[in-house]
């Protein structure tokens, strides 16, 4: 830690910083948090942030429930996490203190806005007493800062109303924040200036409150010292920031251009899968087809229908809705069509907790199926690598014609990260050649000697009319047949088609050396905080290694020996072990499972700690 | 490499050879072994889908099958076109992405009593109201016939069946006055019964844009055998049928004699003069009223008060789903120009590492 | 061991307890938090609900209320009663197997326009069409609002939402089209803006034997605000609702200045004066006909053509599902004799081996 | 082999028989083949048999999808399936011998109708020739009769039409085949009798046919032998044939009178669970409310809605149906509420062979829901085994309540054999104390200590009145909550209580020594076939033995240990291997499958080879 006077002041260098804002949903939390997390980016450093959005309905003003918090983690190394606690809190209430103070840093910073710590917002915290004053507080570095009143006064030439004005607090917070962080307020207030190009004056009230934030931090004796966090070293190239759920959409639209067919995309509304639905309705202009359909079923069908008439079909939803996708799966995979899937997790069973994050529906993904059934499982890792996992989806749905579950969670939703924008010109060619009249000895069921994958013979094409379904069906022919022979063959080329295609993906890669003491296994959001920890423990000496598994059915060659080449293996999962079962099942390797199943993601520290504790029992 | 190329014509092409020569029923035909039982109404409705299929020179590889489970969902192995019998009840729904996916194919749905009316009357009614352009035929046999004879939606009150062994205890629906009540805009009911009126109804609703659901009354030999015996009864045909004819007066029995006429709201049996081709006080049959009301009336009369009705209750025109949905995506391309993937991708905040 | 008794009182027996005072609102409050939007629609028809089953006396303990999921489904949580937040759209089929298991219970259904129009609609259907007696409370939004405000079935051709950024391009379905045409034995519909209004059709709901379906409109204040304004709003109440009354002509306006006529089966707005109590030419209300058709016009009217027709549009009487359920096992009973086991196991051909 | 002669002819002495009765669906064979078992029940023999029904459709008279066929395999010791070959065939047209034949043992003997071989029918049944004339069935000894013609002839005097007449020429074949195996006509005309009680004329006409049949094979040259299987020594006690789908409906009916609650059965019809609906639907007096619901989604819904309003509330279907409870069962499992879901599996996916017989839906039932979201899991052994099964699957639903998933399958539901009747007041007592408006401290998810069951609170009782659903639940009081803490305890409650019942079950049970070279381990309609192999290979002195599950999950206790005590553990399933990979993702033992995957069960002799060649390879 570099340390240098500035105005009077310290200023310190840190590598990392996370930092939360967390107000009443209507306090724009969730605006100044991503405007901060745009800065930091824009200043070189690496990012990963959080939401926590009230749950469901918007809860009354000031209450618990409706508290909205944003928080980010930016550094000068590589950042994969949102930060396992925050060292500044910016409260806007006390409700918004509550609700964030058990995950501040000991020591950390709180910033307060005093003026709302009244008895009545104090009552709906359901505070006893004022958290201020009674001493509770007395581990962290407390700042108390008369927010509502020095906006009110910082705005007030604006000619707004008041209640307008009082809209503007946040910007407040936020220069108070970019001082705190050494940012400067002048990208901010650029992109006030485009935000608000129809409403002037609401763009310089927030400008003025935004200033006034930041030049109060300046020169209150309030703040001692503040902190410069580096740019961190990425990969060259063009960045924007996404989350999960937009990359998903992204890499949907994406995939279907390199196939060159239109993307239906069939879905019903549900949490926390509906920005994926939100986000391709939106771009028509890529022929993209958005159906909201009447429930999962239909959603399901009709991805089905239009993958069958020569479109890239998919489908989105959480949970519940996979579960209601069940039966059309099955058809998909009996009538070898191409589909994406997309399983947006939140904790369950049943409706569960559905603005929280969990990664049980592994099981359902590989296994919930009538019938012999298999179809393709792949799971994105962080937020920015549903991009990719997207187009892979899409890319083996067309090839081999078959399902794909693409699993995601609620917290690769809802978190955010740099994405590293590809090169539209280098992205590969995914276009299927489709039999045509003149496609010798065609039969719907011929399969292809490679990919084993039926021909996609598309309605519209003369001479190839032929008739599918969900009863089985003759090899090679397609005709409706019970043959026993026949069914049994069948069924061993679905399955051997799925089985190929780990030939097609890149093989199991160990992070770290390819053999020691202990291999991490994970799948999923858990990437971030299991690289985090691996790469602690590697700092401190340990022969801990991590690999992490983005295709699920088939696993990629060479996952057993990387299993066996380590003394042990600990499989850290948000369920009771689902990937442990199913490694052991096709392994018989011995592995330990670490669970965390409470609506929310591992911390680093938490992993770090198991990491020792494995290490030491023998 | 090439952009994707939205393919949107306004109207479907036919393929140049189809052009070329009248297509014939035997076009229609596959060689699949049909496996209705002997006596089936199934059969008679095949022939004249078949027929109806040439007349209107629907191209068979722009022409899509697509049926849920059941006897009559077997069709589309039947029909030499391009053809997809799926799961129970969901074919209006696979039906919807087809139209989507390729607004040029002709998309009919088969449906069976149990499949569209039990487990998929969510989607039948669903895709109704969106008006995608499909024609829905739905064979009424009032069982479940492929699972051997239980009782279906549309069983009457009291039918004893392997479920119902003390005669069952449900309302039947009706599949027209649901149909209406979902805002279709193509309505029709015909029978197995008389194939130059199915053929006929099959005509209309195949020259319809948008969704058109016909009723077919379909005799089930086996396990619901003379559901419809006095509608099907040539003999009886002119006291039980009612001919509905866009703009006539509703009229039936021997020689017209009888009309149907409304008091208070309620549908009554008048008597005519047989010999007046105008009758005065009766309704007359308009399929392009504003409102269902009047089809919703006829839908509902029923033996023995009243005769079945038979025709198109209602034809009326509306944009489809399909038409809406690609012309929001023209206009977007018109509004946007054509989706860019670095436009796309470069969207909003990005910022440069070097 | 004894055998067991099938419990099957004629009538609901009310509890000791409470038949010893009358109920009040607060008997059916609960400690739960509310969990509504400040200002959501769902909190008037809440207050109301409670306040007439304190009215009617509905045993707590007797009583169920059985929701999907969405903001409104989340009601049995704030009746103090037994209640099942069950799973999206089900709710009706939910309901009637607490029914027929136990008929003694009176059991409320409360849903969304989403959960019973959308992925529920099956089962909405059947349970009226059964007739299960059943009160279905449907709070139509016209818009997804726990999901934070994709559109719904009921949603305005044309609304910008979340999911249809450039507006919606679909039909939108009318509940009481759909429930007349399921063959519901009572259908009303009232707003939540007009608690007098909510709490008597609720009540005539609660009186009701059979399946009893109310839509109520309600307004969502964060997703849809304004949905209903215009019925909504007091000033204008006498232009845009039209009261029903069961045997009252039907009119509206300034001092009931103009009714509702039919022409060709197609409804129209006619002047009349204010001052007739009985005018003539114009229709009058009768919610008990045989033939759902009045109903089924007048719940089809729509601003800004016509006014929104609240009230009671039908109320017949049919056996319910239940009755007839219970009915067929009593006849065994008395026919065959209470199940004996020992009969069962040995009935058919049987051989000892010894 | 003892031989005796009798009025001419040898009288051999067998211990077992298989016979085949075939011919059209409108021939009437499945009523004599069940005869047929019935008189062989009557005489002390042991049975099993299987029908061959044509699929779906009926399809026209005399084609070869048009074949109705009955096997029975009886015999004087143990008899576990339905019988790998028949010795005797009885083709009432040239379909009937076109379909049976690839079946029917080497030097077995075939009746045929001779008056049925006409060109006309030949034809319909796709021979080129004459198949009684080619010599193709030099290697059997094949007894054409005139079954028509003397039919004709032995019912004129009935005075009915000649069509109702040659509709008893199945009791002409049936009176031939008792003669062959030395078995009385006189209980089929006892039974005769009271079946036609009120159309004498046809009793009498199919009562000459029988007779005429009988006399027929005892006075022609073409048999020259006839054969006597000894009665079998079976458990003490009443006896009838049951079907599995008949012991289902039994076993739940039995089971709700022990539990003193009314059953509701709510079902949407789908082969082969349909008698299911039908049986149940016939026992109102039982008070069994059966639904016809409008789909599989309503029905278990409805189930559920039962089981919350106190009744057992079950449902079944096969597994199309079972997928589209998905959902639902997630509920069940979220509100612990008492369910049984019936899963009489066919092959799959999708639509598949819906009149064939698989396992495939294991992992379904296993795994196919979303989040964490266990419950039981139940596979009956034989179709008299559908009965204790049944009630088992309502003992643990409401002792624990949870949901129950029971596993049955086309071979079972269709195959009949023996049930011993139980004695209704040895019947264990089920009733399930509920708690009232005295029980103290009353909470919705207080759970029993011993069974972590929570207190099934029924609506109806005065001050109990509460709120459950969906959403994850404070532990105790059942209000919704998403804290983090109590998520993971509600998890691993619900985890726990369904893995604690394993404490409650029989403990597996090798059938055979406890150690040895090779293990067998089952489950479901496999149990016949392996404890046959398996007999018969203890009998050769192979160190083998039987494990067959029928609990699922959880699994018994000790099956690790008896995995262990073997050298090898084989697993035969009608599927690709689903409990071989569950048994491994459990305990990490390494497990050979045996897959069959054909619609069809396994035959004795398959699993005889499979244990040869499993003993001979190392
Ligand atoms: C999910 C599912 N449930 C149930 C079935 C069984 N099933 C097949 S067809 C059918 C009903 C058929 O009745 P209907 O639609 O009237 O057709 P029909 O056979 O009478 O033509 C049923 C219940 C199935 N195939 N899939
Ligand atoms: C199977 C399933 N699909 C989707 C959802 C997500 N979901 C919850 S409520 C809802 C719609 C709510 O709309 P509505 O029924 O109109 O109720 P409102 O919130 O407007 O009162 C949806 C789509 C879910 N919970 N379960
Ligand atoms: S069961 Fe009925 S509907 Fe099905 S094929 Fe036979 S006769 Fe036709
Ligand atoms: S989102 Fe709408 S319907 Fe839901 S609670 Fe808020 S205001 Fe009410
Ligand atoms: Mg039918
Ligand atoms: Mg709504």
């Amino acid at each position: 830690m570099d340390t240098c006077p500035t105005n009077g002041k310290q200023f310190v260098e840190v590598q990392q910083a996370t930092v939360r804002f967390a107000g009443d949903s209507g306090d724009g939390m969730q605006l100044v948090g991503s405007q901060f997390a745009d800065i930091a980016s824009l200043m070189g450093n690496a990012i990963r942030s959080i939401p926590d959005f009230p749950s469901e309905i918007r809860a009354p003003v000031g209450t618990l429930a409706g508290v909205s918090g944003y928080q980010l983690n930016f550094g000068d190394e590589e950042i994969s996490t949102p930060g396992d606690s925050p060292f500044v809190l910016v409260a806007m209430n006390p409700a918004a203190l509550k609700v964030s103070l058990p995950d501040v840093q000991p020591g950390g910073i709180i910033i307060v806005n005093q003026d709302e710590f009244a008895p009545a917002n104090l009552a709906k915290a359901r505070y006893p007493a004022n958290p201020l004053e009674d001493g509770s507080l007395a581990g962290y570095r407390v700042i108390p800062v008369a927010i509502t009143q020095l906006n009110e006064e910082a705005t007030r030439p604006s000619g707004l109303s008041g209640s307008q004005r009082a809209r503007c607090k946040n910007f407040f917070a936020l220069g108070i924040v970019l001082w705190l962080y050494d940012r400067r307020v002048q990208p901010v207030l650029e992109w006030l200036m485009t935000k608000f190009r129809k409403t002037p004056e609401v763009m310089a009230a927030n400008g003025a409150s935004l200033r006034a934030g930041y030049n109060f931090a300046n020169t209150t004796e309030l703040f001692r010292v503040h902190y410069h966090v580096a740019p961190a070293q990425l990969p060259k190239g063009r960045y924007r920031r996404v989350t999960g759920n937009e990359a998903l959409a992204l890499g949907c639209i994406a995939a279907a251009h390199q196939v060159e067919r239109c993307l239906v995309y069939a879905s019903y509304p549900i949490t926390p899968a509906s920005e994926v639905l939100h986000e391709l309705a939106r771009h028509k202009e890529f022929d993209v087809r958005v159906i909201q359909c009447e429930d999962e079923i239909a959603a399901c069908c009709a991805a089905i229908g239009a993958s069958f008439a020569g479109a890239v079909g998919a489908t989105g939803t959480s949970g519940p809705g996979l579960a209601l996708k069940t039966e059309a799966l099955g058809l998909a995979v009996m009538t070898e069509l191409p589909l994406v899937a997309i399983n947006v997790q939140r904790a369950g069973p049943s409706t569960g907790m559905p603005t929280k994050t969990e990664q049980a529906d592994l099981n359902m993904a590989l296994y919930g199926r009538h019938g012999e059934a298999p179809l393709v499982v792949l799971a994105a890792a962080t937020p920015a690598d549903c991009f990719p996992m997207a187009f892979e989806a899409v890319r083996l749905a067309t090839r081999y014609m078959t399902p794909v579950i693409l699993l995601s969670d609620s917290f690769l939703a809802n978190s955010a990260e740099a994405l590293a924008i590809p090169d539209p010109d280098r992205l590969p060619d995914l276009r299927v050649a489709a039999p045509t009249k003149d496609t010798p000895n065609f039969a719907p069921y011929r399969r292809d000697a490679k990919t084993l994958a039926r021909p996609w013979a598309i309605p519209g094409t003369p001479g190839l009319e032929h008739r599918i379904g969900g009863l089985e069906k003759e090899d090679v022919t397609g005709v409706v047949t019970y043959d026993a022979a026949n069914h049994r063959r069948m069924v061993e080329q679905r399955a051997r088609k799925i089985a190929g295609i780990a030939d097609d993906i890149p093989p199991a890669k160990v992070e770290g050396a390819p053999s020691g003491d202990l291999l991490m296994v994970g799948w999923g959001s858990t990437y971030g905080a299991i690289a985090a920890a691996v790469r602690q423990a590697q700092a401190e000496g340990r022969a801990v290694s991590h690999l992490h598994l983005r295709h699920l059915n088939p696993l990629p060659r060479g996952v057993e020996s990387a299993l066996r080449a380590f003394r042990k293996v600990l499989v850290p999962e948000n369920n009771t072990g689902q990937l442990s079962a199913y490694l052991r099942s096709q392994f018989s390797v011995p592995i330990r499972p670490l669970t965390k199943v409470e609506g929310r993601p591992f911390l680093i520290r938490e992993l770090r700690q198991a990491i020792e504790e494995t290490l030491k029992h023998e | 490499m090439s952009n994707p190329t939205p393919v949107l014509p306004d109207r479907p092409e036919t393929s140049a050879e189809d052009c070329l020569r009248q297509l014939t029923r035997r076009d229609f035909q596959t060689t699949q072994e049909i496996r209705w039982c002997p006596g089936c109404g199934d059969y008679s409705i095949l022939a004249q889908v078949q027929k109806v299929l040439a007349t209107v020179g629907s191209p068979r590889e722009n022409t899509v099958f697509v049926s849920g489970i059941g006897c009559s969902s077997r069709f589309p192995y039947y029909v030499n076109t391009y053809g997809f019998h799926t799961i129970h009840g969901r074919a209006p729904a696979v039906a919807t992405g087809v139209k989507c996916a390729n607004p040029d194919l002709s998309v009919w749905v088969v449906t069976g009593d149990g499949d569209s009316l039990s487990i998929g009357t969510n989607h039948l009614i669903h895709c109704l109201r969106r008006n995608v352009d499909l024609r829905i035929l739905l064979f009424n046999n009032r069982i479940y016939g492929l699972t051997k004879g239980q009782y279906s939606p549309t069983s009457d009150f009291g039918l004893k069946t392997k479920s119902s062994p003390l005669g069952t205890i449900e309302q039947p629906i009706s599949p027209l006055g649901l149909a209406l009540a979902a805002q279709a805009t193509f309505v029709a009911r015909t029978i197995y019964a008389d194939p130059p009126h199915l053929a006929r109804i099959l005509e209309a609703a195949a020259r319809h844009r948008g969704a058109a659901f016909v009723e077919i009354l379909q005799n089930c030999r086996v396990f619901n055998e003379g559901a419809f015996e006095n509608v099907a009864s040539r003999a009886e045909a002119e006291q039980s049928r009612l001919l509905l004819e866009h703009g006539k007066p509703i009229r039936f029995g021997l020689g017209g004699s009888k009309g149907i006429a409304v008091r208070d709201m309620e549908p009554v049996v008048v008597d005519v003069n047989p010999d007046d081709p105008e009758p005065e006080g009766i309704l007359r049959h308009n399929a392009q009223a504003d409102s269902p009301a009047l089809a919703s009336l006829l839908a509902a009369l029923m033996p023995p008060a009243f005769p079945t009705a038979l025709g198109v209750f209602r034809d009326v025109q509306r944009p489809t789903y399909n038409e809406l949905l690609i012309g929001q995506i023209q206009d977007s391309i018109k509004r946007r120009g054509r989706g860019d993937l670095r436009k796309l991708f470069n969207a909003g905040t990005t910022w440069q590492v070097d």
